[in-house]
């Protein structure tokens, strides 16, 4: 279905304009799947938190996969997770946005040489829109990466035709 | 045909086509669901008829609390999903005899009843006079009520308790 | 029946001084750093991005050896005679040319092992932790100046070096051969 | 009752809110009741074994801290005691007082967490947000000192990384004067509510000798009734000379060793550490922190177990050395993946929310259960 | 009336009715939900020391709106092992009982969608679809979660109903009606007149009423509390436990629809507190468009006293959600059965001896 | 009580089973017990009225890496032969005295017989033996993988001659 | 000519149609990708363990049956409580009596435990030594 998804070949101001609106409305309000994997998710934590507050940005948790629009890999991703994260991933409604978050997950990190039990990269089951290295990352840190996210975003087109 | 008959054959096809579905689903819980308009139905027929006091009662005591007790009830069944209703000719031919009876005494009623129409005259609301009648004629048949429901109450605790 | 009461008392009693609690923090002003536009005051210590300061770098690998998850890729060239490569700023005398320093930062744990064995102090880290990326090849940084072809050009010089150097002493060799042979025929 | 509910299997886990991380329930429930828990584990298994394998001595450091990420400082603390009883080492005096101040701060940031996290599972999400800001404040600290704000690598065979920054003690007891009240405004907004003591009291109750038996140790243990911690009891470092108690269970609320009681003496415990903190830095001497930090760690052939008492309870390292400059073999005895294993006993007979309610008072961290 | 008004205006009353329908739907609920998701963040934030929503718009007051343009272009996913044709109507289930709610609610004395003889009781009645839409979405998602969710939500919905019935039974013992304007336009006066204070009620009675009334709006604001799952009776949508309860599987313009129903039953049920106790859209202190001489002011000042009360309830509900753990299942009954009843119960008893005063 | 004295005790108890109390140059020493035994000396060390061993302190498994190192030619190498060890530490927590017990068994045949009716501890700890060094302790009421998914088939992943896999479930294990 | 519920069908009707519109505009903008993952039922990532549509706990029942009885004295009640005041104390007593047989229904029911949420025994944690004797004596 999806009536006017991606059915629109040609740029006319009306479809530039809507864009523009409904790009704004999804970089605005990144509700995040909260799940947290390791070390990475207490630095995801206390990026939610008073000092940081991930709310000023629009995101905020939710529990259930069906209701988020991001899912930020938090730490260490092993082979035993990682099959249930690409479930996750799956379970999330179009459009869906990834964030990997510090060193595990953008290539195995620390853990890349003899790391028998653990996924070299979580770009190996699911692609990842923006990589936040750090290990852990700065809250800070988290936040330019959703920040890149959200200019990542702007640019999209939701209604015209991908090349 | 007025407006008011055009909403009376509204529910009234909410109520019977409802119904039938209630009867004739193999899924249970449907069966309970459709209950829901069946009742809903039902509320609207007495409102048609100004019994706006009857009309919230079956909202609250039906949707509220029967068909929530229906579908619990549902819920506590093995395999809702595929239910298999089963029934054999033995209990068809009774059944088809009951029924016959039954569709031609109403059948019977119907013809035999000489029905006059009233011009309808909109009350404010019904309650008062139901709480005057409660009060004068049907005390004692209020006081009974009270203990009926408490042994309905009794009853039900200590059926679930085993 | 007292406890009865003393629950209901202790319920409100407490959710009462919770709500307090809460009431005097709607009115206490907001911890929060408004992060884009107000950056954090971070530590002299500070631990993020690694930086190379390729001038004093001496190519030692001292740095790639102490790390604990071999994010460090360091090769290096001698440098051919009457090059001149400078020196470092505390006074050491460079003698190789580093034709590869990357670092994959995006297997580095910034534990800082690599910046204590550092002769020369030029691998440090800094307070840049704004470095987020859309490709994750570009967290693999290549801290050489040099461009790839002065790097071919430096291993080639030092082949040819090599290779002058291994014809030199070869002939040197023939040369002492044939004078000892020439001794043996005298 | 007549009508015997079928029996329903619920994954708790490893996506789920209150799991804490990736731990993964399999609840057996018969309407609300739990019949049977399996707790599933691995989710997060990063090899440390194998790594520590692989390093030299100095760099496990920075893979200790990695495996109870909230307990980092105690985590190096316990694997460089091992390290230097293997290599007999003595180290300065300022440098075990430097250790035991990051140490108790350390406890106090982690009991935070654990509070925090736990008010959120009951269903309080204030209290959390407190208590990571009273943490936040610890972190600060933690990384004026070593330059990190999770994760340290700090502490190191023989001394420390670097010496303390100048401000540090002035602000530590800055943090110290902060801190007391909040204490005071969490046990009243989450800590006496009624609510969470209707929540928590009577529930999970853990006996003594049970605890034992299934190695429970920390504040798990001490809420059973138990008056032991490796830091008076088998005292490591410089703990003797410090003046603090054991808080232990009382079952003030309920009965002793429920979730309650586990909750209340993790509060207590901030209350002792703050006090430990404040008498180290008033005795702090002064030194050189970095003049026994071998070039070469390379220990003799042996092996050895030390514990230490960590956030979460006794964290012990097994290291047997072969002679080499890599260990043979180092195995972590993880407080949490002990006290994990108690909870298919504990939560039989109670009800899903009473699950949430005794994982979070167990306190896991998955990076250490799963190592 | 606006209701004359617009019967006038468009010269049927069919198209009236329509119109007057859609008017608390586009000039209150909507803006209303928008608003206070918003107020619900910012509070929380306030009350944890941080600040919510500040970079959509000035101090983020566009957030809301971003959210619900983003949920629009969600995809609607309906697993394969859903009850299809359940899974679809659930959410329209909700939204129509917690909706209906709103035709018996006065938002000032010249709008009201429907002057029912029995406001209240129809009330309580209309609001049993909503647990059957709960119910509905619980069962067709065909998820544990979600199931348990809605069996949670439907007993504590059908257990508070009582306290609340009972409360609404003192009320009508006092003033004979429970028509919600009658009920309101009875409280008239300055706020001494309200409910909470007695009522019209005079002399010893009055006296005798109100620490009786006070109990009445205790209890029943704890039910209705219970009534929209909002903590600490929150546990049919418990995060911790049951992911987010009964609409776990929904995702998108159904899940907004779900929260809609949400925040629209939050402002009911402060309504019907308002109403029954606080002088409904009465001013506490008399209207400016009197000493103006204005009269068509005292409509809008009206409202928006109402919206001002109302308002405060669900603050005060928000305040109690960011400050309160949650319970559990059988406490939360336990709270019902033998707390809230019986109080009311006697509460009952002895207000109907008063008024016999 | 000094770990040589619980030896003398141990000894008089068990004759046979105690097959030698080892010195260690530095850190601990530790008594070594026949694997097949064990269940019986660890009942009897926690039974016992003066030694009261009631608490577990540590399982730990590990591989001695003593057998015969063959070296393939692309690097890797395997073991052929050795044994495993696995350490217990004991602890009374009201005598406060401790001890190391320690057990040796042929990688070939890695049976040790599980204290777990006696600590429950020892519980996990086992499996996570058997998981990661694939020790096989004989009684264990529930011995399967633990930290590795239960689908792993590529072996003991911490004894030294373990080789990564290529792939699991689709996914490249090796960086 | 309409009556007061008719109104409210109006609103009921509106909510409906709200709801449908709604879904449908977003239906023009949302994208549809289904892929067999995302069709599956959502259990924490994890594969679903038999169906949740199992025979349910019976508290529930329990608790919309007693429900259903105070629902229906408490209908009752409301007709009383519109005219009881004419009655004086005689109409009061009525329905005083009507209401205290529901207290003592309510009181035995608390007295018999039904209020509670029946829980099974918790089961009681012990260390088992006996065991020990006999692995120590098996020779």
């Amino acid at each position: 279905m999806g009536l006017l998804d991606k059915q629109f070949a040609d740029n006319n101001i009306i479809i530039t304009k809507v864009d523009d609106l409904l790009n704004w409305a999804r970089l605005s309000s990144l509700w995040q799947i909260g799940f947290g994997l390791a070390c990475c998710a207490i630095e995801m934590m206390a990026t939610s938190a008073s000092h940081y507050d991930f709310d000023r940005f629009g995101v905020i948790p939710r529990p259930s996969p069906r209701q988020s629009d991001v899912i930020i890999v938090s730490g260490t991703v092993t082979l035993k997770m990682a099959i249930r994260i690409k479930r996750l991933y799956e379970q999330m409604p179009d459009p869906k946005y990834v964030i990997s978050m510090g060193s595990c997950s953008n290539c195995g990190g620390p853990y890349w040489e003899h790391g028998y039990h653990v996924l070299k990269g979580v770009d190996r089951i699911i692609p990842v829109d923006v990589y936040v290295p750090g290990c852990p990352p700065r809250p800070e840190a988290l936040l330019e990466g959703l920040m890149k996210l959200q200019e990542k975003i702007r640019h999209e087109s939701l209604v015209k035709k991908s090349a | 045909m007025t407006v008011y008959d055009i909403i009376f054959y509204l529910f009234a096809l909410i109520t019977v086509g409802s119904a039938f579905f209630v009867v004739t689903l193999r899924n249970i819980v449907y069966s309970a669901f459709f209950l829901l308009f069946t009742l809903f139905g039902v509320a609207g027929l007495f409102v048609l008829l100004s019994a706006d006091f009857i009309a919230v009662v079956q909202l609250v005591i039906y949707v509220g609390a029967i068909l929530v007790l229906l579908l619990f009830g549902v819920m506590l069944t093995h395999n809702i999903t595929q239910v298999q209703i089963k029934t054999g000719t033995l209990q068809i031919i009774p059944s088809a005899i009951a029924v016959l009876i039954l569709a031609f005494s109403l059948i019977k009623i119907f013809l035999n009843t000489n029905w006059k129409t009233v011009p309808l005259t909109v009350q404010s609301s019904s309650v008062e006079g139901l709480g005057v009648l409660l009060l004068n004629q049907y005390s004692v048949v209020f006081e009974l009520i009270g203990i009926l429901l408490l042994i309905a109450l009794i009853g039900a605790a200590s059926m679930a308790r085993r | 029946m007292k406890e009865y009461f003393n629950n209901i008392y202790l319920a409100f009693s407490t959710i009462f001084i919770g709500m307090m609690v809460t009431f005097k923090h709607l009115f206490v002003p907001a911890v929060t750093i408004q992060y884009p536009n107000v950056k954090p005051q971070l530590p002299s210590r500070e631990r993020n991005r690694l930086y190379v300061n390729m001038d004093d770098c001496i190519g030692c690998d001292q740095c790639a050896r102490a790390c604990p998850v071999n994010c460090i890729e360091i090769e290096t060239v001698k440098s051919i005679p009457g090059e001149d490569l400078g020196q470092t700023t505390n006074g050491k005398r460079k003698a190789l040319w580093v034709t590869k320093f990357d670092i994959d930062i995006a297997k580095c744990f910034y534990c800082e092992l690599c910046v204590f064995p550092c002769p020369t102090d030029c691998i440090y880290m800094t307070d840049v932790y704004e470095f987020s990326e859309f490709e994750r090849d570009n967290l693999i940084y290549d801290f050489v100046p040099l461009t790839e072809e002065e790097r071919i050009e430096k291993k080639e010089n030092h082949e040819k070096f090599m290779a002058e150097k291994a014809a030199q002493k070869e002939a040197e060799l023939k040369a002492k051969e044939s004078k000892n042979n020439s001794q043996d025929k005298k | 009752m007549a009508l015997k509910t079928e029996e329903m299997t619920l994954n708790l886990g490893p996506q789920h809110p209150s799991t804490h991380g990736v731990l993964r329930l399999e609840l057996k429930l018969d309407g609300e009741f739990i019949v049977d828990v399996i707790p599933h584990i691995g989710y997060l298994h990063r090899c440390f074994e194998k790594h520590a394998e692989a390093m030299t001595y100095p760099q496990i450091i920075p893979y200790t801290d990695r495996m109870d990420y909230l307990a980092s400082m105690y985590n190096e603390f316990g694997y460089v005691v091992t390290v230097e009883k293997l290599l007999g080492l003595e180290v300065p005096e300022r440098v075990e007082y430097i250790r035991v101040i990051m140490g108790e701060l350390q406890r106090i940031a982690s009991h935070l967490v654990a509070l925090g996290t736990y008010g959120a599972d009951i269903g309080a999400i204030t209290p959390f947000l407190f208590c990571f800001r009273d943490r936040e404040k610890i972190l600060s600290l933690f990384e004026m000192t070593s330059g990190a704000r999770l994760l340290y690598n700090y502490i190191w065979i023989g001394g420390v990384a670097r010496d303390l920054p100048p401000d540090f003690l002035r602000l530590t007891k800055e943090f110290i004067v902060y801190f007391r009240p909040k204490i005071k405004e969490l046990n009243d907004l989450l800590t006496f509510n009624k609510i969470f003591i209707e929540r928590t009291a009577n529930i999970g109750i853990l006996p003594k000798d049970v605890a034992v038996n299934y190695g429970i140790t920390g504040p798990m243990l001490r809420a059973s009734g138990m008056k032991w911690d490796l830091r008076k009891d088998d005292t490591y470092s410089v703990y003797n000379k410090f003046d603090f108690d054991i808080p232990v269970g009382e079952g003030r609320m309920g009965t002793v060793g429920d979730c309650w009681d586990r909750y209340f003496v993790r509060i207590l415990e901030m209350e002792q550490s703050l006090k430990i903190i404040e008498q180290a830095i008033n005795q702090i001497p002064d030194g050189d922190v970095t003049s026994a930090i071998p070039k070469r760690v390379k220990p003799p052939v042996g092996q050895v177990y030390v514990r230490v008492e960590n956030p979460r309870g006794e964290l012990g390292y097994f290291i047997v050395s072969d002679g080499t400059l890599n260990p043979k073999r180092i195995k972590v005895r993880a407080p949490s993946f002990v006290n994990l294993a108690v909870i298919s006993k504990l939560c039989n007979g109670h009800m899903i929310a009473d699950v949430i309610a005794i994982l979070g008072s167990i306190d896991i961290v998955l990076g250490e259960v799963d190592r | 009336m606006i209701f004359d008004f617009f019967t006038k205006l468009t010269g049927s009353e069919i198209s009236a009715s329509i119109i007057s329908a859609l008017l608390p739907l586009f000039l209150f609920v909507l803006p209303f939900a928008l608003i206070a998701v918003l107020l619900e963040r910012k509070v929380s934030a306030h009350i944890q020391d941080r600040l919510g929503p500040m970079r959509v718009g000035y101090h983020g007051i566009l957030q809301t709106l971003a959210d619900i343009l983003k949920l629009i272009q969600k995809e609607d996913i309906i697993a394969d092992s859903n009850d299809k044709p359940l899974f679809n109507i659930a959410p329209v289930l909700v939204f129509a009982g917690s909706y209906a709610v709103f035709a018996a609610i006065p938002f000032t004395s010249s709008y009201i969608g429907s002057n029912i003889n029995l406001g209240l009781f129809y009330i309580i009645g209309i609001s049993g679809i909503v647990v059957i839409g709960i119910l509905m979405a619980g069962w067709a998602s065909n998820n544990k979660y979600t199931l348990l969710g809605a069996m949670r939500s439907a007993a504590q919905l059908i257990s508070y109903e009582i306290p609340t019935l009972m409360i609404v039974v003192t009320i009508l013992m006092i003033t004979g009606t429970l028509n919600l304007n009658e009920l309101t336009e009875m409280q008239s006066g300055f706020f001494w007149n309200w409910m909470i204070f007695g009522g019209q009620a005079t002399g010893i009675a009055k006296i005798l009423l109100i620490p009786f009334m006070i109990v009445g709006f205790v209890v029943i604001y704890i039910s209705t509390l219970a009534e929209v799952n909002r903590t600490p009776f929150d546990i049919s949508e418990a995060e911790s436990e049951l992911v987010s309860g009964y609409h776990t599987e929904y995702s998108g313009m159904k899940f907004a629809i779900f929260f809609l129903a949400e925040y629209a039953n939050m402002f009911a049920v402060s309504a019907i507190v308002v109403v029954l106790f606080f002088g409904g859209y009465l001013s506490p202190i008399g209207y400016l468009g009197n000493t103006l001489g204005l009269p068509w002011l005292i409509p809008v000042e009206q409202l928006l006293w109402f919206t001002f009360k109302g308002v405060a309830f669900v603050l005060v509900q928000m305040w109690l959600r960011w400050t309160l753990p949650r319970l559990r299942v059988d406490q939360l009954m336990a709270i019902c059965w033998k707390y809230l009843i019986p109080i009311a119960f006697v509460n009952l008893l002895i207000v109907g001896l008063i008024t016999l005063i | 009580m000094t770990e040589k004295e619980i030896f003398e005790i141990l000894k008089e108890k068990f004759c046979e089973t105690i097959i030698e109390f080892v010195e260690a140059e530095a850190g601990e020493n530790y008594i070594k017990v026949n694997p097949l035994e064990i269940d019986k000396v660890c009942s009897f060390l926690f039974i016992d009225n003066i030694l009261q061993f009631d608490s577990l302190m540590n399982l730990s498994a590990v591989d001695d890496a003593n057998g015969e190192k063959k070296t393939e030619e692309d690097g890797s190498f395997e073991y052929i032969g050795g044994t495993l060890s696995v350490f217990y530490h004991l602890e009374s927590t009201d005598k406060r005295h401790k001890i190391t017990l320690g057990t040796t068994v042929e990688k070939d045949k890695p049976d040790v017989v599980s204290v777990t009716d006696v600590w429950e501890h020892a519980n996990w700890h086992e499996r996570e033996a058997f998981d990661l060094l694939g020790i096989n302790f004989l009684n264990h009421p529930d011995l399967r993988r633990i930290l590795m998914p239960y689908d792993w088939d590529a072996g003991y992943p911490l004894r030294k001659d373990y080789k990564d896999p290529d792939y699991y479930q689709g996914m490249k294990v090796p960086y | 000519m309409l009556t007061e519920f008719g109104k409210i069908f109006v609103f009921i009707l509106v909510a409906i149609f709200f709801v449908t519109v709604s879904v449908f505009v977003a239906k023009l903008l949302r994208p549809s990708r289904p892929t067999y993952e995302k069709q599956l039922t959502y259990e924490c990532g994890e594969d679903t363990i038999g169906s949740p549509w199992v025979q349910f706990n019976i508290r529930f029942y329990v608790v919309a049956l007693i429900f259903l009885i105070f629902d229906v004295e408490i209908v009752l009640l409301i007709p009383w409580a519109y005219v009881y005041k004419t009655f004086g104390i005689g109409g009061y007593l009525v329905g005083a009596i009507f209401l205290i047989l529901l207290g003592l229904g309510m009181a035995y029911e608390w007295r018999k435990g039904d209020l509670e949420w029946s829980r099974p025994p918790l089961p009681k944690l012990k260390v088992n030594k006996k065991k020990l004797f006999q692995i120590e004596k098996s020779e």
